[in-house]
């Protein structure tokens, strides 16, 4: 027990030493950045199995979390604390953050070409463009190494580092201690390629847009913190005595109890961060950056943060709930989620970006968390949240190799024109490169939640089966969602790997190594085998040989007034969940098989000018350009530097020296000048003192004896005359 | 038995001496001489009100302990700023050195 | 006149007299001899007073080191046997006048003191005083901080002799 | 020595001064190093008090190392100097900052002597505002510290730039500044000289502690200056002259025009002592006089202070997002960021006593102290690009990073710390602020989130604007990466940034007990 909870400390230190030590040692040397980096994480990935399995053995962990605290900030004669701690929830989390973290760096060392050579003109703050080799006397062009590639390694360390300590924190303040190390990290790393007018507008959209959320997030600790005088967990989540004084005290604001302005201040703070309906737009551009920190901030850092934020504060959110009444902040998350479900989804429809599409799917799969949170379904939330961080990672990655196998055929080609991530430019990559058509076809089938097999099928399922128990709307809202969600990954997969290559670059694809492939196939499994740990005991057939570990083992790790056990069996949501899976998979794969260019999209056809509106996302980035972006810019330098400081205070400060500088003007001219000039100064000032000058100048002849002379007449004729007259 | 006043009107005349040197000499190094001199008579003031008033008190010596200290920094300077003097502006004499005058 | 007294007064000629030449000499170096002798005869005098470690102070400061210092310094700058300027201003009179006065109103001002005539008490002079001298120079309750800023006083003249006697050097030319 | 320290940190700075002035004024490198290794004095000092004062005996009112010397004893103004942990940790930031930006000017090559004796000066006057017991003292010290700014603004400032004033008379930008700064300053003294007069009459005795107990135990309607007035009426009138002199010194929205304008044609090193230390001395002017002389005026006022400080939060955010030149950027940063000290003492005022008030003002020190230190840094490295390509204006800029990797990545640090990232030391105290003032106003507090917001905006504006973009290639000749002096300036500043964030005990340890002291004297 000691030494677990040593250990918990130790879990985020190896990432931050990674960091520090290669930005300040090693960042001439890709070897050595590497191997820290990697090493770094897998030093994370076993601490966090040990203590991962040693969470599961213990006994009534949700009553006694491993951990510990120490005294960081002394406030007002006491201390506030801050702490580790491994509750269920938390080690959930750090075992898919552990994983998904520890592939994420081995698959980078090969995504930045680990072993190429130096690029012919590769710059730092641009992708690396190939070099050229001589081998068996003719020339071709190979990938060429990242410029940055030790930068990288440092970065994502970092990031590796805010995750770890965002998931084990204890209290609210160091979780967004956390948050927003992660919110820079994503920021420096979106912008990992500045050379990029996208990635430069990306990467500051991505940072202002979270830090919306951000600032609500504080006044909602702030605001926890004045109301309970404590952030910790356990002193506030797990005490029912001061979430019900929380939720009975009037906050004094739009009529909210305290819990609940609270629970909507921090769940704004989960819309920026998990990029949720109106705050998501950052989330797409941040396919800026490399396809690593895609996967890092798709699945296992950044937005599940958002996430996991909600889920650790659902007793909060939940404070009040009586009889199934939905608590305003509840359904503030049952609303926007379903509509970012169903909206994102929509959008996916229409994207040709590989990353893209599978950007929008992520909004739309957080939609679904977020949204299971706000019926109640903590279980069911926590579940796909893990679920999701394994076939994202693995789609991501996928789609990064994929990318990586047409650029290749792009070297080979030479043509620079041919964009490596538009699926229309691909097709038939299924027997160019097998082992990632297999795992991202894996990835896919779970992300639509294709039956049984896959994990995405189960926790997909019970959050249908909780909606369709607690709100008949957020339940239909999200099987369509679902619909749609298996359509668009079928049109993704078919138009990227079936079919006929459309492409002489997609002929030329190649398959990616195994520092790429492997992470890739581990994932698999795991996108595969981790939904057994949660199939419903009640499930037909299947449910026999299962206790349903998931839910007993999350489900104790909430306070027990909140505790639910598992939803009785109910056909209607399976079958729905079963007809959206199959009937979308197969009509992507149906309507997609043969098209053969982007104009020819037969959605085009079936939607009209709603395609364009998808294609160009609902229009909200223009929206968002013209509403506040081009008003602050307007605001702040014209109205508030300009008009405010320069004209109007500025102005009158200049109004006030005016005035004074006519006042001083009529006494010079009237007064000075005539009388104290003239009278004065002309005839006393200057000619009385000018003839004093001149008799006194005489004595000063620069010898000094002369001087001397004088001082000893003065001091001893002075002696002299006083004997004289005092005798 | 030799009273104090015969060291004070020594001293007074050296002194008196000493300033004729220093005010009426033209050679830099002869008033240098008669500050010396000055000094001198100080030193004897000094010591002979030691004796003959406060013999158990070191106070005077002290204070002749700092004329010496004083002496020995004027004329380690004053010697310098000669021959800095004369290396400069070819001359030693003290009424050639006014450019201070008006 | 007791015998000390005529000592006394063998002691007060050569030092007046040797004083009165080394104002008035024309030749420097002969001054400057001069001076010397005037220091053994103030030497002399300490010796009178009782006051043996100032005589050897005296000889070893004076007349060892500063006055060879100046003979030195007379050598550098001028041709000394050569020396055919009038060796006085032309303020000497005013001067003489004035040092008469400043010597005559100075033993006159002191003649009206108390003690002007007083006789030596007897008192022990010998080794007991340089050893409270001794004590006194460096303990804190007495001077030690007045010897401290004497000292750093030697040094800076040390610097500034060294500094303002050397060479010129290019940056100031 | 505990009877001393005070003294030697407070005039050693000036010592060092006077003595820089004998060194001949050609030796250049000789008196850059003396004036370097002269102000490391008090920072040693004051090391020396810092790791002493646990132990050290206070006084009845609760100061250290405490001297009280008669010095103008026929209007009774004494030598009254004393230390608690609010001027310990003011003491160690103007110690701190002082050697730094010394080191940061060794590049003047201008007039060094004059420059560096000006520097020294300033120092002083600025420990003897921290040190200050005595109003008349305070005073002498707060003015002091106008002289040698005004100088080094003025003599130093950036040589660029004109300005039209109304009548078509133009005048150099440095000169209009420097112009602005001391009037603007006289201005606010004007009315603070009176009120220390007018106390200085009614006591006969210019002594704080003295002045605090008995002014607070009279009643409102005791009559003083025979019966000139009352003591309510005084007060509410002193308040309103103390209050007006130290917000147009933090600068409180809307005094806060003079600022962008110095800041931006002072030296580097004159903006980072500018930004770092000068800007608290109106805060703590609000901690050391204000609170404890006029509790009850502070608590009514402390509405429309809370107002004028969110208008500085989020005005100086917006204004700051709204410029072209990145040094002038950096300086309506300060405004953002005073504008959150003075949040939390306008919280302390109206709260005085309670748990949130203890938090806000540990929040408003805490703020003064990073805000010292990030704003040195930003200036700094801003200051560094400038040497280099002779512009502030960001539109020129742009695609530095992979020229100067070092650079950028420093770049970024401060700016992060300036943008209260958490892990470094901007965070906690915005965090605290924010945290006690909340229970206060809520809705002032609210409101100022939108220039958190837009602090956010303005960091990456700088950013990228400088750092990323595209190269403008007429700069790659001159741009050359960051050297080892400057290295050695902003490392100490970024190693206790970090040591903040990550461990602010040590000195919130010191700040918590000094405020709590100063909220039980107040009662």
């Amino acid at each position: 027990m000691e030494m677990t909870n040593l250990l918990i400390w130790l879990l985020p230190v190896p990432p931050l030493l990674a960091f520090f030590i290669i930005v300040l040692f090693a960042n001439r040397s890709n070897k050595a950045s590497w191997m820290i980096g990697v090493g770094a994480a897998a030093l994370s990935f076993l601490g966090s199995m040990v203590v991962f399995f040693q969470a599961v053995g213990a006994e009534h962990l949700g009553e006694h979390p491993f951990g510990s605290r120490l005294d960081w900030l002394p406030l007002n004669g006491a201390h506030f604390q801050i702490g580790l701690m491994v509750d269920p929830l938390s080690a959930i989390a750090i075992f898919f953050v552990a994983i998904t973290v520890f592939m994420i760096f081995i698959y980078s060392v090969g995504y930045h070409n680990w072993g190429q050579p130096k690029g012919d003109d590769d710059i730092p703050g641009l992708p690396p463009h190939g070099a050229t080799v001589v081998e068996h006397g003719h020339e071709h062009v190979v990938p060429s190494i990242e410029p940055m590639f030790a930068r990288f390694f440092a970065f994502i360390g970092l990031f590796a580092f805010g995750m770890f300590t965002l998931v084990l924190a204890d209290n609210l303040l160091l979780l967004f201690i956390g948050w927003e190390i992660m919110g820079l990290c994503s920021y420096l790393l979106i912008g990992f390629w500045y050379g990029k007018p996208s990635a430069r507008a990306a990467m500051i959209k991505a940072f202002i847009t979270t830090r919306v959320g951000d600032v609500f997030m504080l006044l909602g600790i702030a605001l926890l913190y004045t109301s309970t005088g404590t952030l910790s967990f356990r002193a506030i989540l797990f005490d029912e005595q001061v979430l019900q004084a929380l939720a009975s005290t009037d906050s004094g604001f739009f009529g909210l109890s305290v819990a609940g302005l609270t629970g909507i201040l921090l769940f704004i703070g989960t819309i920026g961060k998990s990029a949720q309906f109106p705050l998501h737009v950052w989330l797409p551009d941040a396919m800026e950056g490399p396809t690593p920190v895609s996967a890092m901030i798709h699945a296992a850092a950044m937005v599940s943060a958002g996430v996991y934020m909600v889920i650790r504060m659902f007793p909060l959110m939940a404070a009040g709930m009586e009889h199934g009444h939905l608590t305003p902040p509840m359904y503030a998350m049952a609303l926007i989620g379903s509509v970012t479900a169903l909206f994102a989804a929509t959008i996916a429809l229409a994207q040709n970006d590989v990353k893209r599409v599978l950007a929008y799917s992520t909004i739309s799969q957080l939609g679904y968390m977020v949204a299971a949170l706000g019926i109640g379904a903590y279980v069911a939330a926590t579940f796909h949240l893990v679920t999701h961080a394994f076939f994202k990672a693995l789609l991501f990655l996928g789609s990064g190799s994929v990318i990586h196998g047409m650029e290749h055929g792009v070297l080979h080609t030479g043509d620079h024109h041919v964009d490596p991530q538009n699926m229309y430019n691909m097709g038939g990559l299924k027997d160019k490169m097998p082992r990632t058509f297999w795992t991202f076809l894996i990835g896919g089938f779970a992300l639509s939640g294709f039956p049984v097999v896959t994990a995405g099928f189960w926790s997909k399922d019970e959050i249908l089966a909780d909606a369709w128990a607690h709100s008949q709307f957020v339940f239909w809202v999200l099987a369509i969602a679902a619909f749609l969600t298996a359509f668009y990954t079928m049109r993704q997969i078919t138009l990227t790997f079936l079919g006929k290559p459309r492409t002489k670059e997609a002929e030329h694809a190649h398959e990616t190594n195994l520092w790429m492939t492997g992470p890739l196939m581990v994932l698999a499994v795991l996108a595969i085998g981790f939904g057994w740990v949660g199939i419903p005991e009640s499930f037909p057939g299947l449910g026999n040989y299962s206790n349903n570990w998931l839910h007993h083992f999350l489900g104790h790790g909430l306070p027990e007034w909140l505790y639910t056990e598992a939803l009785e069996f109910s056909w209607f949501p399976l079958i729905a969940s079963l007809v959206v899976a199959l009937g979308g998979l197969g009509l992507g794969y149906a309507v997609y098989k043969d098209v053969p260019s982007a104009e020819e999209d037969p959605l085009k056809k079936v939607l009209g000018g709603f395609h364009t509106w998808l294609e160009n996302k609902y229009y909200f980035d223009e929206a968002y350009d013209f509403l506040f972006i081009q008003p602050a810019k307007w605001f702040s330098e014209k109205v508030v530097f300009q008009l405010m400081d320069r004209k109007l205070i500025d102005g009158f400060l200049h109004l006030v020296a005016r005035v004074t500088y006519w006042l001083g003007g009529i006494f010079r001219n009237y007064f000075d000048i005539p009388v104290v000039n003239r009278l004065i100064g002309d005839t006393l000032g200057g000619a009385v003192p000018q003839w004093f000058g001149k008799q006194l100048r005489k004595v000063q002849t620069g010898a000094i004896q002369t001087y001397m002379i004088l001082a000893m007449v003065v001091a001893f004729g002075g002696l002299f005359v006083f004997m004289i007259t005092m005798r | 038995m030799i009273p104090l006043s015969w060291y004070l009107i020594l001293a007074a005349l050296l002194f008196g001496i000493g300033l004729f040197g220093v005010l009426a000499r033209k050679n830099v190094i002869a008033i240098l001489l008669g500050i010396e001199l000055m000094l001198n008579a100080v030193n004897i003031n000094l010591l002979a009100f030691w004796r003959y008033l406060t013999p158990g008190d070191v106070t005077a010596q002290i204070f002749t302990v700092m004329v010496f200290v004083v002496a020995a920094a004027e004329v380690a300077v004053g010697l310098a700023l000669v021959i800095s003097v004369w290396r400069k502006r070819d001359t030693a004499y003290a009424d050639e050195l006014d450019m201070l005058k008006w | 006149m007791e015998p000390i007294q005529i000592v006394f007064l063998i002691g007060a000629a050569l030092v007046l007299g040797s004083a009165v030449m080394v104002v008035t000499r024309r030749n420097l170096i002969h001054a400057a001899l001069f001076l010397i002798l005037t220091l053994s005869g103030v030497a002399m005098i300490f010796v009178l007073l009782e006051a043996f470690y100032w005589a050897v102070i005296q000889v070893v400061v004076y007349i060892g080191a500063i006055a060879i210092l100046i003979i030195m310094a007379i050598m550098v700058t001028r041709n000394v046997t050569g020396d055919t300027v009038k060796p006085f201003n032309n303020m000497a009179v005013w001067a003489a006048m004035l040092s008469v006065v400043a010597s005559g109103s100075l033993i006159w001002a002191l003649s009206y003191w108390p003690a002007f005539d007083q006789t030596a008490p007897v008192a022990d002079t010998g080794e007991y005083v340089i050893r409270l001298l001794g004590l006194e120079l460096f303990s804190a309750e007495g001077y030690l901080i007045p010897t401290m800023i004497a000292s750093v006083l030697l040094l800076a003249a040390l610097i500034a002799a060294i500094k303002s006697a050397f060479p010129i050097s290019q940056e100031e030319e | 020595m505990e009877k001393s320290l005070l003294t030697i940190i407070l005039f050693a700075p000036s010592i060092a001064a006077l003595l820089t002035l004998l060194i001949p004024k050609d030796y250049k490198k000789l008196i850059r190093i003396w004036a370097l290794v002269a102000s490391l004095v008090p920072l040693i000092f004051a090391l020396v008090a810092w790791f002493s004062f646990e132990g050290a005996g206070a006084d009845p009112n609760g100061y250290k190392f405490v001297v009280n010397q008669p010095w103008y004893q026929a209007i009774g103004s004494s030598y009254h100097v004393g230390m608690d942990g609010l001027s310990l940790t003011m003491v160690l930031l103007t110690t701190l900052l002082a050697p730094l930006a010394i080191l940061a000017s060794f590049g003047i090559e201008d007039r060094v002597r004059m420059y560096m004796a000006l520097f020294l000066f300033l120092e002083t006057g600025m420990l003897g505002v921290f040190l200050s017991l005595d109003l008349l003292l305070f005073f002498v010290f707060w003015e002091i510290g106008l002289v040698p700014m005004y100088f080094l603004i003025n003599q130093w400032g950036s040589p660029k730039g004109e300005k039209e004033l109304w009548n078509g008379m133009k005048v150099a930008n440095r000169t209009y500044a420097s112009f602005k700064f001391m009037i603007y300053t006289m201005a606010g003294s004007l009315g603070l000289l009176l009120a220390i007069q007018m106390l200085g009459v009614v006591f006969q005795t210019f002594d704080l502690p003295y002045i605090v107990g008995q002014w607070n135990a009279m009643a409102p309607g005791d009559e003083i200056l025979g019966g000139f007035t009352t003591v309510g009426t005084a007060k509410a009138v002193a308040f309103w002259a103390f209050t007006i002199a130290f917000a147009l010194k933090v600068p409180v929205w809307p005094f806060h025009t003079w600022l962008p304008d110095a800041h931006t044609e002072a030296p580097t090193a004159g903006s980072m002592i500018l930004a770092g230390v000068l800007l608290k001395l109106g805060a703590f002017g609000f901690l050391r006089f204000v609170l404890p002389l006029y509790p009850e005026q502070a608590k009514a006022g402390a509405n429309i202070l809370a107002g004028l400080a969110t208008a500085a939060i989020i005005f100086g955010a917006f204004a700051a997002f709204g410029q072209k030149d990145f040094k002038r950027l950096v300086a309506y940063s300060s405004v953002n960021h005073m504008g959150f000290v003075v949040l939390g003492v306008a919280a302390a005022a109206r709260a005085i006593g309670s748990e949130s008030a203890t938090v806000a003002l540990n929040g408003a020190v805490l703020q003064m102290f990073n805000h010292g230190l990030s704003a040195a840094g930003m200036f700094f490295l801003v200051g560094v690009v400038y040497d280099r390509i002779h512009t502030r204006d960001l539109e020129e800029m742009g695609g530095y990073f992979p020229l100067v990797p070092v650079y950028g990545g420093v770049l970024i640090f401060t700016s992060m710390a300036s943008l209260g990232l958490p892990g470094l030391n901007g965070f906690i105290s915005e965090f605290l602020v924010v945290r006690g003032a909340w229970g206060v106003f809520p809705v002032w507090t609210a409101l100022g989130m939108i220039g958190l917001l837009f602090t956010g905006a303005y960091i990456l504006k700088g950013i990228s604007e400088s750092l990323h973009g595209p190269l403008n290639e007429t700069h790659v000749v001159h741009l050359s990466e960051i050297n080892k002096r400057e290295l050695a300036v902003i490392t100490p500043l970024m190693v206790l940034m970090l040591w903040l964030g990550v461990w602010p005990g040590w000195l919130l340890d010191v700040i918590d007990k000094a405020m709590i002291a100063l909220q039980s004297a107040i009662g």
